[in-house]
């Protein structure tokens, strides 16, 4: 075909004969999951004979986030795109942007078989705007010759936070450039969400229940911060600036623990260290964090959305999830999928997967979908960095952005 | 005879050396140092192009690979489509140097020499529109790239880029150094305003043009942001763009990704070896006194 | 072949400089017209407001009947010598030498054989591969003036062309430029400071002071018959020895020098002796003493540097009139004489210089212009 | 001065209209313009014109914007991080552009003899400016890293204190200069050499013959005939300088604590991650008046102080 | 003041001209050496290489008596005009001045008094505030030489640095010059193609041809005595009349003019006359017919072209030596004489010239060499 009638999705000549529907999905996916959804669609466009889906890429960065923007300023945007959670509260501002309520409603789409979080954040204002494309959540990663070294048994789950706090010092030895720990430092979302798992273990939350002001600064919130802050004193942490080097300082054996998911497994398994997985060390709690991603609809008239909803109704069915899990190492989306039959291979073939799976149990909280959560967060970004840099106490950091987030939450939009 | 005394009389070396002292010249122990820390990143690149998969990922950097990983090139290369990728980058490129020689010299020299109503303010106009942030800009040209149904294609990624304000500012300094004598015998001559331009300004100004070319071949090489907006089909794609295809935001292979860096350098480093016969005074400025 | 005609042309450049100043001159149709002048008196830039490469001040050029301060210099159809050459250094002298004719749309086969033909005439035939660059100061000019005369044009302007050709080369090329003109028959004007160049080519001499016309004429009659003191003073190398002097009854005196002159008003005046109107005095002609003080041997004859039983002054180029009245302190004047090496005298000797009373050449002291 | 004078033409006497505008040196110039121009005016002027909407405008560029007058102008106007954005740039800028000019020039000087290798240096120069930006945050993340990096690795061996760089507050803007000197350099090198190839070689000889040291014939000859490629360098690298964006987004991030933070970073996060398109539109805005300024000082600067042969 | 030495110096440029070919050359302490020579003939090569600003391909250069070809030309103390002026075209006339000194470290207000004093020799007070770009072609030239001039070097060197001035500056400048020279004795080697200039100012003149040094002596010598038929032909201007002849058992003959000459061997031989030795023919002096084609007026003098009951020779540049046998095709030799005014003679006439038997030169034919 030409080249604009395979792009973006054009707005009419694609549903042409016989009833036939073309339709696009954007995709950030390389390597194994760039094959897998390649694999995927081909898979589909076999079994529906009237349906043709093309994956396109459209980036991996950040930068795609503006390809999606200038495609619906065009007018012209995919029918199907996958984008990050947090943008869907913006997102579900755009006209374009298809409800998709009155489908998932149908029992044959059994919507609460995805996990709570990932449905959490497909739901804005009520609204799904979006059916969830991955899930994840932190687990405790280590490294058990370290531990050995260091005299330590293993992680359990009922590790509670002086548990992890006296290991990570044990674990950490500057002269051999060991650290007990390691944390994002970017101010980043990257640096945030650890945080905000702290404080759901600590029982605090980040808002107040109607949305409208900040709670972190509880002391939940310090308490939380202090072990930070601990640690960073004691050059227990290894401040990662972003370009997440930790998980090759990890496999080269300088690090003892991580908090972080499935994503890092295929660049911390390279054989030179044994790793164990465990789910998060706890206070009151041990509940994780889970950081989902969309894929979103966009209307392009109603037979390509029709497709496009057969198309993820598919994709997303438990069957196929699995097997994607299966290709990719992502977690399944759905709550379903363990109990299949495919699923002990899937455990066995990523080792230590497992627990992720389960932790998602514990991820019972999500951050709010809001449209000003990434102001917020950028605000508390700051904060916890201020602790890790030992710029600011905990409680002053904290008061300090709280009062920068209430602003922001008062602010006319 | 004189044929080989034209060309060989740039290489006349400038006379009356002081004695030396050293065997070589003194400025390679001001140069090799420096040449040492420019060179840094081509030699990580080459490094981590040449490990295995593991290595390439460690950190701190695994100095010595475990061995020669050629085939990470192999691999690379045979990556679909990267002939496509190949071919359109190389097309982007050239037709994006020839139109930036072609328009920014043409306009340098009107701005450079020519006097004409309203032309100081249409030259800030035109270095104003350096001086807005691309961040705002890419969507609403997008939008006119789709409106001339060039989005997805080749083309859509050359024709916004065929002339730019720098361009023109850097051949309009240039332009300004030349000796205006030679001008003015070439109008005598009678030679048009385009002639001259053509005839005179332009093969006197090689080492500017050649500096424009390396510089706007080396944009369109590695451009990346706006091929990623208006290109969607993966063939389409030039080189950067399908480049980041390879480098997963999670798990990269960046030994395959420095491979490919690695070659997708190579036609500049070539272009630039090639332009260098440019940055040797090629004409000496005599004939005028 | 169109004339060229300056009607009250006056250039003031930016600063205020007023390099040519109300010139009015007419070059007719083939006419071989030198411009002489003292350095930075607006050769040049009249030159190339004709070219087009300078717009005037004000009035109006003209060349044949058409006007032409709107036309561009391309569609004048000029070939100019440059002073400074502007030679276009990425070419070799071949390409130089072809570029005008390339630009007429000239055959290629043509081009050669014209190229090779002014080569020959430049004695340039070996260098035609060489660049700008690789030639001899004088190998450029004459490229420089191989790339005006290639062409066929409507006016020559040749400003300055043999400065830096040595003596045998000038005069082969002066030779060679008097044939093609004589064949040709191209206006032309030419810019030189060598007088033996302006009184062998020229049909007429122009005479420009500070961008002012001094004088206009057949270059003998220039030479014999001086407008002005400024011209006196420039035309004729060692220049005129000028005597403050005076009239009175008709008879002309500077000192013990009297003569009689029928015509001239009494009063204050410059009267010019040329060097070699001065000769050993002989009985009946008016004459003077002369104090030796350097001889220079030319060769050929002898120059006599000295001081006359009057009193100098000086044609200062500054304001050619007037100024003649005051002696430049800066260089402090002298007579010269010419004589044969037969007659060396020697030096601090006084001898006795007589002239004709006809080449006596007497101006109005205020004024400076000539009185006949 | 110059342009004033020579336009003034006589009047008298005027071929025909037509052949007067057509041969006319405003219709040439126009003619010779018109193809950039109108490339540029479609490309650059109209989404210039877009975005100059857009900063008037409540706008996230997913919902249909609204006008809003100047409430972004406003706002901005009253933004603290917003003012510690523009001491950041103007901090970098400050630094970057004579720091990268000096360095380019003494360079290129080095860089333009005839020595053997001078081939190889040339391209060395070169290699960072063609390596991504990309490529040159991760290297510097490596070779900037606290723990594991070279330079910290090398302050070691030598004895001196570990430095926290790129993420201490107060070293990280001056590792950005650092940085993107090292990897801009190239590009005013080559400028430079092209530059001084079209310096005449009679005039060095000239200062020779005058008793000039080199150092002399350098500040006296050749810097001042280099004037109109340090103009163009100076304009150029400040306007970049002051939309300082892509090493920053592969470092910092505008961290730590914002101390990167610069303005273009700001209108980065205020467009793509709170999706305040309006805003950023605003602050393209402020940022584009200040950097005309800064140039058209810099051009009238340059006016009177370079040399040019017309 | 040193002197400077060529010994053997050869400049082959790459392409293989060889500008300056085996020349060895002393030029004393204070000596005002000039250089003569057809264009193209080395002259500026040579004085390049002295000041430094090109390598001898062979040979050694001595400035007194350090051997200097290993010496960079800024620490060699020479100051030196060029052929093409090479001002800096950023500075003013002002600051093109003062910059030699400023070079020197001398103090701002003593630069400031050499630059006005040199300002002033030259006649340049009132454009010292104008850049090169805003002058004349002589008043750039003025400008290149007051930068040397400014200066008290080791040597001076003066490459054709009046071509472009006016005969009346062009003496002042003269007379400028040799006050200077007298003041400071430094040594000077000064190139030109003007006769006079060589003649006036010159201690000695070498004559290049080639790359080669053809003679060198005192001016009056070697319009005197050329050494051989280049120079004959070359100095003097017109030059040198060089008839076929040949000489048997004493005789020297040429067509019907014949004249006893002791010491000269039979064979062939190239007789010189010089022009103005040449005039109406007076009883007993050997003499000829000449057949007048053109009579050319410059003013003081008539020179008369036309033809000679002789064959005559041409000098040419290409190989002095030995081509004086071949006739020049391209321009036809015409014979030349200088004749007073008063002795006008109708062109087309044929007069009888005669010359004095001691001012008779002659060559032979084979070496070109003169045989005294
Ligand atoms: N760079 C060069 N490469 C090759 N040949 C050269 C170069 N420079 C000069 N020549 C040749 O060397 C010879 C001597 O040149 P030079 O400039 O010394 O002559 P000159 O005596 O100064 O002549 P003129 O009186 O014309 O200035 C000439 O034939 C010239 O063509
Ligand atoms: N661009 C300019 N700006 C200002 N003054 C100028 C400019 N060009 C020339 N002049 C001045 O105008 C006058 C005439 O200059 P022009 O070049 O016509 O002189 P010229 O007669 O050719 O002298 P020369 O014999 O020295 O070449 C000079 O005094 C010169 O200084
Ligand atoms: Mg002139
Ligand atoms: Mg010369």
């Amino acid at each position: 075909g030409g080249s604009s009638s395979s792009s973006g999705g054009g707005s009419s000549s694609n549903t042409s004969s016989g009833g036939h529907v073309n339709i696009t999905i954007w995709h950030g996916y390389t390597d194994v999951e760039a094959t897998a959804i390649k694999k995927l669609t081909q898979e589909f466009n076999a079994t529906h004979k009237n349906i043709t889906v093309t994956p396109q890429f459209y980036g991996n960065s950040d930068y795609a986030l503006q390809k999606v923007l200038a495609a619906i300023a065009g007018g012209k945007p995919p029918d199907i795109s996958y984008l990050y959670g947090s943008w869907a509260a913006n997102i579900a501002t755009n006209p374009t942007t298809v409800d998709l309520s009155k489908y998932v409603k149908s029992p044959s789409w059994n919507w609460t078989d995805f996990w709570q979080a990932a449905r959490n954040v497909a739901t804005v204002n009520g609204k799904i705007i979006g059916i969830p494309a991955l899930i994840d959540n932190l687990a405790l990663v280590y490294n058990k010759k370290l531990f050995q070294q260091a005299g330590i048994s293993p992680p359990t789950a009922n590790w509670t936070w002086q548990d992890f706090e006296n290991a990570a010092l044990k674990l950490t030895n500057p002269s051999k450039k060991q650290f007990g720990w390691a944390y994002v430092n970017d101010a980043s979302e990257d640096t945030v969400w650890r945080f905000w798992a702290m404080l759901w273990q600590a029982g605090g939350s980040i808002l107040s229940a109607d949305g409208k002001q900040a709670a972190f600064d509880s002391p939940a919130g310090v308490k939380a911060l202090t072990l930070l802050q601990t640690l960073a004193k004691q050059n227990a942490i290894y401040l990662d600036n972003g370009s997440d080097n930790y998980t090759g300082v990890f496999a080269s054996g300088h690090i003892g623990m991580l908090w972080t998911g499935p994503w890092d497994l295929s660049q911390i398994n390279t054989g030179k260290v044994q790793y164990g997985v465990q789910i998060l060390p706890g206070d009151l709690n041990h509940q994780t964090i889970s950081g989902p991603d969309n894929w979103v609809v966009f209307n392009n008239g109603s037979a390509r959305v029709n497709a496009a909803v057969e198309f993820l109704k598919w994709f997303t069915s438990p069957a196929i999830d699995l097997k994607w899990a299966t290709m990719t190492g992502d977690l399944p989306i759905r709550q379903s999928a363990t109990k299949q039959a495919g699923y002990a291979a899937f455990v066995k073939k990523y080792p230590g997967i497992g627990v992720w799976v389960q932790n998602l149990s514990n991820a019972t909280q999500s951050r709010p979908v809001t449209t000003t959560y990434p102001k917020v967060s950028t605000v508390v970004g700051q904060a916890v960095q201020s602790v890790l840099l030992g710029k600011a106490d905990p409680q002053q950091a904290l008061s300090n952005a709280a009062k920068q987030v209430n602003g922001i939450l008062s602010a006319p939009s | 005879m004189t044929a080989t005394a034209e060309r060989l009389i740039t290489l006349d070396a400038p006379p009356a050396k002081p004695r030396r002292r050293l065997p070589f010249s003194p400025w390679h122990l001001v140069l090799a140092p420096i040449a040492l820390i420019m060179l840094i990143p081509l030699i990580w690149m080459l490094i981590l192009s040449l490990e295995t998969s593991p290595e390439s990922q460690s950190f701190p950097l695994v100095v010595l690979p475990s061995g020669l990983h050629f085939h990470n090139y192999v691999q690379t290369w045979n990556a679909e489509p990267f002939g496509d990728w190949f071919l359109n980058s190389a097309l982007y490129s050239l037709a994006t140097v020839a139109g930036n020689l072609v328009f920014c010299s043409l306009a340098a020299y009107a701005f450079a020499r020519l006097k004409f109503f309203g032309r100081d303010v249409l030259f800030v106009v035109l270095l104003a529109t350096l001086m807005v942030p691309y961040q705002v800009l890419l969507i609403p040209t997008f939008l006119i790239v789709k409106h001339l149904g060039m989005v997805d294609s080749v083309g859509g990624l050359i024709v916004p880029n065929l002339c730019s304000a720098f361009g023109i500012f850097m051949l309009r300094q240039f332009f300004r150094t030349l000796p205006i004598e030679l001008e003015e015998a070439a109008r005598i001559d009678g030679t048009s305003r385009l002639g001259i331009l053509v005839k005179i300004v332009l093969p006197l100004s090689l080492p500017a043009l050649a500096t424009l070319a390396i510089i706007q071949f080396m944009w369109s090489w590695n451009d990346f942001l706006w091929p990623l907006i208006i290109i969607d089909t993966a063939s389409h794609a030039p080189l950067q763009l399908g480049l980041s295809t390879l480098q997963g935001a999670h798990r990269s292979h960046v030994n395959l990704v420095m491979a490919g860096t690695v070659m997708s350098q190579i036609p500049m480093i070539a272009l630039f070896l090639i332009a260098q016969r440019w940055f040797i005074r090629s004409i000496a400025f005599t004939g005028i006194k | 072949m169109p004339g060229v005609a300056l009607n009250d042309v006056t250039k003031t450049f930016p600063g205020g400089t007023v390099a040519v100043d109300s010139l009015s001159l007419e070059v007719d149709d083939g006419e071989f017209m030198i411009l002489v002048g003292s350095s930075g008196c607006g050769k040049t830039t009249a030159l190339r407001m004709i070219a087009g490469l300078e717009q005037p001040t004000a009035g109006t050029i003209r060349i044949g009947e058409r006007v032409v301060n709107e036309v561009s210099a391309r569609d004048r159809d000029i070939a100019m010598v440059f002073q400074n050459y502007a030679l276009y250094p990425h070419m070799s002298v071949y390409k130089n030498l072809a570029y005008p004719l390339r630009q007429q749309r000239v055959k290629k086969p043509e081009v050669d054989r014209r190229v090779r033909e002014v080569a020959h005439m430049l004695s340039l035939e070996e260098l035609l591969k060489r660049r700008p660059a690789q030639l001899s100061g004088g190998q450029r000019q004459r490229v420089a003036m191989g790339r005006a005369l290639v062409r066929e044009p409507d006016v020559f302007l040749l400003d300055e062309p043999l400065s830096n050709l040595d003596a045998k080369l000038r005069v082969q090329m002066r030779a060679g430029l008097k044939r093609l003109h004589a064949r040709l028959g191209v206006t032309t004007i030419y810019v030189t400071h060598d007088q033996v160049e302006a009184m062998t080519l020229a049909d007429r001499i122009a005479v420009l002071s500070d961008g002012k016309l001094q004088q206009l004429g057949p270059p003998q009659e220039v030479y014999d018959k001086p407008a002005n003191v400024f011209v006196a003073g420039f035309i004729g190398s060692p220049p005129m020895n000028l005597l403050k002097g005076s009239c009175q009854n008709g008879v002309v005196s500077a000192g013990e020098f009297t003569v009689k002159r029928s015509g001239v008003p009494d009063g204050e005046l410059i009267i010019g002796l040329r060097h070699e109107s001065l000769g050993p005095a002989t009985n009946g002609v008016p004459s003077l003493d002369f104090r030796v003080d350097v001889v220079e041997p030319l060769g050929d004859e002898l120059i006599v540097h000295g001081s006359l039983a009057a009193d100098l002054v000086a044609a200062s180029g500054e304001d050619p009139t007037a100024a003649a009245l005051g002696a430049d302190q800066g260089n402090e004047l002298e007579a010269v004489a010419c004589l044969s090496p037969r007659d060396r005298p020697a030096e601090g000797s006084t001898i006795r210089l007589g002239v004709e009373p006809e080449e006596i050449h007497v101006f109005d002291a205020a004024t400076g212009l000539a009185i006949r | 001065m110059t342009a004033l004078a020579e336009r003034s033409p006589a009047t008298r006497h005027r071929p025909p209209l037509f052949k007067r505008i057509a041969g006319s040196e405003h219709f040439a110039g126009w003619a010779f313009v018109m193809p950039a121009v109108v490339l540029i005016a479609v490309f650059m002027l109209i989404p210039i014109g877009w975005s100059l909407l857009l900063s008037l405008q409540a706008n996230n560029l997913l919902a249909p914007g609204h006008y809003v007058g100047l409430a972004n102008y406003k706002a901005l106007a009253k933004d603290a991080q917003f003012k510690s954005a523009i001491g950041h740039t103007f901090v970098y800028t400050v630094i970057f552009v004579p720091v990268s000019i000096t360095g380019a020039l003494a360079l290129a000087v080095a860089l333009n003899r005839k020595i053997r290798g001078i081939r190889f240096y040339r391209l060395a120069v070169f290699i960072p400016l063609v390596t991504s930006t990309v490529a040159t945050g991760i290297l510097f993340l490596w070779l900037l890293d606290p723990t594991f990096g070279l330079v910290n690795y090398l302050l070691h061996e030598v004895g001196l204190p570990q430095q926290q760089f790129l993420q201490d507050p107060n070293q990280a803007l001056y590792c950005i200069v650092a940085m993107t000197v090292w990897s801009w350099l190239g590009f005013d090198v080559i400028i430079y050499l092209a530059a001084l190839q079209g310096i005449p070689e009679d005039l060095l000889e000239a200062s020779q013959m005058d008793g000039a040291s080199r150092w002399s014939t350098f500040r006296s000859v050749v810097l001042p005939l280099l004037g109109p490629a340090t103009l163009f360098l100076v304009v150029w690298s400040t306007i970049n300088a002051l939309q300082l964006f892509d090493e920053i987004y592969v470092t910092t991030r505008g961290g730590p604590l914002g101390s990167t933070t610069v303005i273009v970073y700001y209108l980065y996060q205020q467009a793509f991650q709170f999706f305040n398109a309006g805003y950023g539109a605003a602050i393209a805005y402020v940022l584009f008046v200040a950097v005309l300024i800064v140039t058209l000082i810099q051009l009238w600067i340059g006016r009177r102080r370079v040399y040019y042969t017309s």
